[in-house]
């Protein structure tokens, strides 16, 4: 049968009504495909994407899940083409019929069904704080909004003790939410299913109305986007590593231990830099630690590298070779630091994998910045 | 403060003397009326006129306005209190006297009280200050504190109102106007003559007292005075019907010190602000 | 037949004028509530007009000028900006509802910002209804 | 009582589809005082002015009302067609039914009842029109062309031509603008300077022409056919009647600029002439290089001076010139390159911009001619990357029109000079001129790589080794729809073109708006694109917009032609309509006087009234609206008329 494509309009039309009507707007110049970090690495191309999504050919279910939503290919558009919605609403057409890939029913079976990716017992929430920390009530400065990798991760998990131990010394009254927070839904929704999104959205809304919580302090860059711009709540959302820079410069928390000239490199985490637009408190956090001399990669602030977890990365099997985290280490390696700092979970998640899979746990080490503050604070 | 018999002294010796040295050829100040809780604005001419002149607590009438009325470069003596000081900046602002022509008999005073219903005035009607802004002799010390509060404070009520309730105020009060017109007559920023309300073509508003035209005479009024009243209250008090005009001056004048921080009559210097402009004026305002 | 409500343009010709003609000349559909005088610029206005505007039964007043320092005689929309703040000022004293004095800075490349405002401004009267505050009944106002 | 004719134009089918334009005529002719009302197919055609003219006489009415499309269109049209039937032309009143209605809406019932409520308001405005009769001035004959680069030399020499004294002013200290910094020119690659120099030296040698180099305009007061422009006459410290343009001075001077002709690539000379076919040929000295002007010492270039021309002690210096008309040509800057991190301009010195590159190739720039780059390579690969800030809504969203085929010609020169390979790397190739499309066929044939996708970075960092040392361009290659990373030696950018960076201040300066990128604006981008809302101010060349040197001459033609309209005759007439203060109703608050931009009221101290001077005023009708005691009559636009027109609108 003839190779010809032939357009198939109502896809394109379905997809428009989905919330991807943006690719109306493309010219296929090709610079998102020439920044997208995937490029180099894999078969994927967004224009290609756009591309068919525009006439409906064939062939969209081979690129769709490449994305993972690092919004790089969105800040250099010449168009303004909103490309993450349009990867959003392609993957709500597919998702929505139950089409997702293997590696990513589990996650979202985990979702639906305990409202955390992780298959992880929803009573044992908080079990890492081993009830050492309070809960919520009314009043306190800070909803502390633990994710829930830092809550079942075992890696984070670390990451949260870190960041619970910097809480207690800050003076500042916070508390973790109850058993019945859910994941912030945005892995669920860059994947594509809204309903689901929706529903985590409702509960965990209902939560911060409950608890009457004015301000809402995140570990990870994933909440803090998705409640800011998707929750649309009236409470205030501020990232842990923006409060640390605060307390570090009105002293309320002084690290003293001198680390001996410990070099440390900073990978921003797309959802808290290009996303959220914080570059600078983490580096003014780790210029403040005695003894810290930061050392910059490459390719850094608004053109930082993916680590390739966002979006449901994080749960998508990729190739050897094909993972940007594996890059991402070796750029680490080359400025010559033995300490890859990063505030993302999942980043944290991803580079552990890649300085494993390249045996570099000997000359480098993946550390979030509450426990490089904590370390310091031991001194 | 210097009691208030002793500011009628002094005011009959500097009379007296501008007179008799010819600095001045008249001295603008009150006289008594038919009783003594009503004085009449009067010219002293001659140094004999002087022993009619008087001053207590129901000289409320605002003397600059007579300024406008005198040929030009006629030498003139004036007893001016705090709000009217403030008339007599704002007419040399807009170049229709000028200062060397004038001798200010500044009188500083707190406790005024209106002549209709002898309550004390100062704090509801007029621009709060107690010290003339601009004078030649000052016809007693100076008042230290001026007391708390701001004269915009009694815009709190209508403030409140929602605008409805604001309207069927407002309507009932512009309903009452009979088009005497004293308000123009007691104000001295009204110099106009003729008045846009004697235009014909076009007929801003019908002559006789309609509502719309109560309306269209009392608001465009409000807007040629924006930024120019000095918060005096004589409007109101020259309304034979009680309409509290003041109010809505008062509001004006406080919307033009926050818009473009400027309060009327208060530098010499100063633009009067409806014909100037300021590049920092903020599209806030247009909101 | 749902209320239709009927709006005072006042533009001025150099910048809000030609904008509208602007969303003419490209086609743009926007309601027809509008109808607008033009003026040599914004300064013209007077602050009786938009009196005599409600007065004769207008739901709406929509003033239009140049960008400040896109004025074609220099600083005149300066001038209106302040003499048209004091009459949203007077306005809102007196009782009317602020939602029915609109000033707008539209330049001559902006048609579509024309179109939008109108459509905006339409739909915002249509959910206040008639305006009855000055509005004086035909009968009782004799010719001018 | 007044006898009004309404005429309905139904302009074919802009109208007539959406206004019932016969019911309208018929509506219009119930309307009191309306005498006859009529519809037309073409109302401003031969036979539509006919009909009017006809009515006019026939009915002798005293008020003519068109409605048609906007006034801002044909009111001009039909004040003379009313005038011609012995009608003053201000007793007209047109009714704008096309742009603000019929072109509007799809709804005939919408758009006609619109239109009856619009025709309503100009019947009770026509009732109160007044008789205006309009105002002669006399006109100064002599043109001021500022900005002396391609633009303005053709303008200023097309208008000496015609016997008309022209000042040419200048802000730098040659003219010849960006051209004169170019090698060859597209697309028939003539030499720069081969078909420039005349030009200039033309200017030079003309009579008419009034060279004013290294001066900037001060301040311009006055109107159409008598502007007063103040221009600064810039301190060159050497007095050119003096100079002999020997150039012994800039031999031995220490003193050490940037050279801005050469776009800072190399140093210059403290006293410098800027390339050298300058026109003058005649240097000047740049104080902030002039080690006497620093340190107070040296003064050897005065010493080399044979006619003792170089004066230190020189003073800015200001002049007064009356001119009938003005063309502004300042011409273009390019975009900064340097916020686009991606592309590593100022990061990597392998990366250039155009004027750069143009630099490199010219004879009498840095290199001689070759090309060499700055750390004395010469470049073996190259590529051009397109569209670098150009159609892009994040810098400037318009395309900058002349890059693709400026790109092509370094395509050539860089293939001719290096013989190395050239790749262009373009999104779409833009060739629409005469000769255009031919001569990008020739490059393709030149075997240069044409690359179909934007640029996404270029990076020095790469971990394939035979890319060592290489500048690594990453780009997606849309027509494979692979991702390529083409190493090269020198990457040169097109950036965009953009208005100069003190175009808001000029447009200030003669009262010109300028559109959303900062270009100035025309007053019409159709039909009058080189004339501006301030009449007697015209633009031309790339201050309007991006545009290539063929239509940059040719604006500066069409320019010289607009402005020779003014200056050849000696009265002009002047828009009637302006303000007249009524003596009577003044009460001497000289509001008028402290608002008008223009000075025209003048407050009479005898009489204790303001009073219009009626050549100044431009009938805006802020003084109007700034009498308390509304003395002050706008003609056209008088308090009645439009209190009565808004009577009108909102009876319907």
């Amino acid at each position: 049968m003839s190779t010809a494509l032939t357009p198939y309009l109502e896809m394109s039309q379905a997809i428009a009504e989905a919330g991807g009507e943006a690719f109306r707007k493309c010219y296929q110049c090709g610079t998102c495909t020439g920044t997208c970090p995937w490029s180099p690495v894999t078969e994927f191309s967004i224009r290609k994407l756009i591309r068919l999504s525009q006439f409906g050919y064939d062939g969209i279910e081979d690129l769709m899940w490449g994305c993972t939503t690092c919004k790089f290919c969105v800040d250099r558009c010449p168009r303004g083409v909103e490309i993450i919605d349009l990867v959003k609403s392609i993957r709500n057409m597919y998702a929505g019929g139950g089409l997702l890939p293997t590696s990513l029913r589990s996650f979202v079976g985990s979702l639906a069904s305990r409202g955390n990716p992780w298959s992880g017992d929803v009573e044992k929430r908080n079990d890492w704080g081993k009830g050492k920390y309070p809960l919520f009530a009314e009043g306190m400065d800070y909803l502390y909004w633990t994710c829930c990798t830092v809550c079942y991760d075992p890696r984070n998990v670390l990451v949260a003790k870190a960041s619970a131990e910097i809480l207690n010394r800050s003076g500042l009254s916070w508390g973790l939410p109850g058993t019945d927070a859910q994941c912030c839904g945005e892995s669920v929704k860059k994947v594509g299913d809204f309903d689901l999104f929706e529903r985590i959205k409702g509960n965990n809304l209902g939560l911060f109305k409950a608890g009457g919580a004015r301000k809402i302090l995140t570990i990870s860059p994933h909440c803090l986007a998705t409640f800011k711009q998707e929750y649309g709540g009236d409470a205030e959302v501020v990232h842990f590593s923006e409060l640390l820079d605060d307390l570090i410069r009105s002293g309320k928390i002084q690290p003293k231990k001198d680390r001996g000239g410990l070099k440390v490199t900073y990978h921003d985490p797309c959802y808290l830099g290009r996303h959220s637009g914080i570059y600078d408190a983490p580096r003014d956090i780790l210029k403040a630690l005695p003894g810290v001399e930061l050392v910059e990669m490459d390719r850094i602030r608004e053109q930082s590298m993916c680590c390739g977890g966002g979006g449901g990365g994080l749960w998508m099997e990729r190739a050897k070779g094909e993972r940007l985290s594996d890059l991402r280490v070796e750029e680490a390696l080359a400025t010559g630091a033995t300490v890859l700092a990063t505030s993302c979970p999942y980043c944290i998640a991803m580079l552990e994998d890649s300085v494993r899979t390249l045996n570099a746990d000997d000359r480098i080490q993946v550390k979030d910045l509450t426990e490089l503050v904590y370390e310091s604070l031991e001194g | 403060m210097t009691n208030i018999k002793q500011i009628e002294e002094n005011l009959k010796r500097e009379a007296k003397r501008l007179l008799e040295s010819k600095e001045v050829s008249v001295v603008l100040a009150y006289a008594r009326g038919y009783d003594e809780h009503h004085p009449l604005p009067y010219a002293a001419r001659t140094a004999g006129e002087v022993g009619n002149l008087i001053f207590n607590e129901y000289c409320t009438y605002n003397l600059a306005r007579y300024l406008t009325k005198y040929p030009p470069k006629t030498k003139i003596a004036i007893a001016v209190k705090a709000a009217d000081s403030r008339a007599v900046v704002q007419l040399i602002q807009e170049e229709k006297v000028k200062k060397e022509d004038l001798v200010i008999l500044g009188i500083p005073f707190i406790g005024m009280k209106d002549p209709k219903t002898g309550e004390e005035i100062d704090q509801k009607t007029t621009c709060h200050m107690a010290n003339p802004v601009l004078y030649d002799i000052l016809l007693g010390e100076e008042i230290r504190d001026a007391g708390a509060g701001s004269p915009y404070d009694v815009l709190a009520e209508l403030e409140a109102m929602d605008q409805a309730a604001r309207w069927s105020f407002w309507e009932k009060e512009f309903s009452k106007c009979i088009r005497c017109f004293a308000c123009r007559k007691a104000c001295p920023m009204c110099y106009c003559d003729p008045c846009f309300m004697d235009a014909s073509r076009p007929r801003w508003a019908d002559k006789s007292p309609t509502a719309d035209g109560n309306l269209m005479y009392h608001l465009t009024r409000f807007y040629h005075l924006a930024g120019r009243c000095i918060d005096c209250g004589e409007c109101s008090r020259a309304c034979p019907m009680d309409i509290p005009l003041h109010l809505f001056h008062k509001k004006m004048a406080k919307e033009c010190e926050t818009m473009f921080g400027q309060a009327a009559g208060m530098k010499i210097d100063d633009k009067p602000v409806m014909v100037n402009y300021g590049n920092q004026d903020s599209d806030e305002m247009l909101k | 037949m749902d209320f239709e409500p009927k709006i005072l343009g006042i533009a001025c010709n150099w910048c809000t004028y030609t904008g509208a003609d602007l969303a003419g000349t490209t086609r743009l559909k926007y309601p027809q509530n509008v109808r607008t005088v033009r003026v040599m610029c914004s300064s013209r206005i007077n602050p009786s007009f938009i009196i005599r505007a409600f007065q004769l039964g207008a739901d709406g007043v929509l003033v239009g000028g140049c960008h400040p320092g896109d004025c074609h005689y220099g600083t005149g929309n300066l001038y209106a900006r302040r003499k048209l703040a004091i009459t949203k000022k007077i306005l809102e004293f007196a009782g009317m509802d602020q939602k029915r004095f609109r000033v707008e800075w539209i330049s001559a490349s902006e048609g579509n910002k024309y179109a939008e405002i109108v459509e905006e401004f339409t739909r915002d009267l249509k959910a206040l209804g008639p305006q009855n505050t000055f509005r004086i009944e035909k009968d009782s106002r004799e010719r001018i | 009582m007044s006898r009004i004719g309404v005429f309905v134009c139904h302009c074919g089918l802009n109208i007539a589809k959406t206004v019932r334009v016969s019911e309208l005529a018929e509506f219009a002719g119930t309307l009191p005082d309306v005498v006859v009302a009529a519809d037309y197919k073409f109302m401003c055609s031969t036979p539509g002015q006919e009909l009017i003219q006809n009515d006019i006489k026939k009915y002798n009415l005293d008020r003519v009302i068109v409605a048609a499309c906007s006034p801002l269109m044909h009111e001009k049209t039909f004040r003379k067609v009313i005038a011609n039937a012995g009608l003053n032309q201000y007793l007209l009143s047109i009714v704008n039914v096309r742009e603000q209605d019929a072109w509007v809406t799809d709804s005939e019932d919408e758009a006609t009842a619109k239109a009856k409520a619009l025709i309503n308001g100009a019947v009770y405005r026509a009732r109160l029109l007044q008789p205006l009769t309009a105002r002669f001035i006399d006109v100064n004959s002599d043109v001021m062309v500022v900005g002396g680069g391609i633009t303005g030399i053709q303008a200023a020499l097309e208008l000496a031509e015609t016997g008309k004294k022209v000042y040419l002013v200048e802000r730098n200290s040659t003219i010849g603008g960006h051209m004169a910094q170019f090698d060859k020119t597209f697309p028939t690659l003539d030499c720069s300077a081969c078909i420039l120099t005349p030009k200039m030296d033309a200017v030079l040698q003309n009579p008419r022409i009034e060279l004013m180099t290294y001066c900037e305009v001060e301040e311009v007061k006055g109107f159409v056919g008598n502007f007063d422009v103040k221009i600064r006459q810039k301190a060159r410290y050497v007095d050119h009647s003096k100079c002999n343009a020997c150039l012994a001075c800039t031999e031995k001077c220490p003193g050490r600029g940037t050279s801005e002709w050469d776009e800072g690539l190399v140093k210059r000379k403290a006293i410098y002439i800027p390339f050298p076919q300058a026109v003058p040929q005649k240097p000047v000295i740049d104080r902030n290089a002039c080690t006497y002007f620093k340190k107070g010492k040296c003064r050897l270039c005065e010493k080399a001076c044979g006619q003792s021309a170089i004066a230190f002690d020189q003073e800015d210096t200001f002049r007064e010139i009356k001119v009938g008309a003005v063309i502004v040509a300042t011409g273009y800057d390019l975009m900064d390159t340097k916020p686009l991190v991606q592309y590593g301009y100022g990061k990597y010195p392998g990366v250039y911009h155009a004027l750069e590159i143009e630099r490199l190739f010219n004879s009498a720039g840095p290199t001689g001619g070759k090309v060499v780059m700055r750390d004395g390579r010469e470049p073996q690969s190259i590529a051009i990357l397109h569209c670098i800030g150009s159609r892009d809504k994040n810098h400037c969203e318009y395309c900058s029109r002349v890059c693709c085929m400026y790109s092509l010609k370094f395509a050539h020169l860089l293939k001719e000079k290096t013989h190395g390979d050239v790749y262009q790397l373009y999104i779409d190739m833009r060739a629409p001129g005469k000769g255009y499309e031919e001569f990008y066929n020739r490059l393709v044939e030149e075997d240069v790589k044409f690359i179909r996708g934007k640029a996404a970075r270029v990076t020095d960092k790469t971990d394939n080794p035979d890319f060592a040392g290489k500048l690594v361009v990453e780009v997606d290659d849309t027509l494979t729809g692979r991702f390529a990373t083409i190493p090269v030696d020198m990457v040169v950018l097109s950036p965009a073109m953009k208005p100069r960076t003190d175009a808001k201040e000029m447009a200030r300066l003669f009262n010109l708006s300028t559109d959303k990128y900062g270009f100035f604006m025309e007053k019409h981008p159709k039909l009058a694109p080189l004339s501006t809302m301030t009449e007697g101010v015209f633009i031309a060349g790339a201050c309007q917009g991006p545009k290539d040197i063929p239509d940059s001459v040719a604006q500066g033609t069409g320019a010289a032609a607009e402005a020779l309209t003014i200056v050849v005759k000696d009265r002009l007439e002047l828009e009637a309509a302006t303000a007249i203060v009524n003596p009577a109703s003044c009460c001497g608050c000289q509001s008028c006087v402290r608002v008008c931009p223009y000075g025209a009221p003048v407050f009479n101290r005898e009489k204790n009234v303001s009073e219009i001077n009626e050549a100044l005023c431009k009938g805006c009708g802020l003084c109007a609206a700034s009498c308390p005691a509304s003395a002050i009559f706008t003609r056209h636009f008088t308090n009645d008329q439009v209190m009565a027109e808004m009577e009108g609108l909102m009876e319907f």
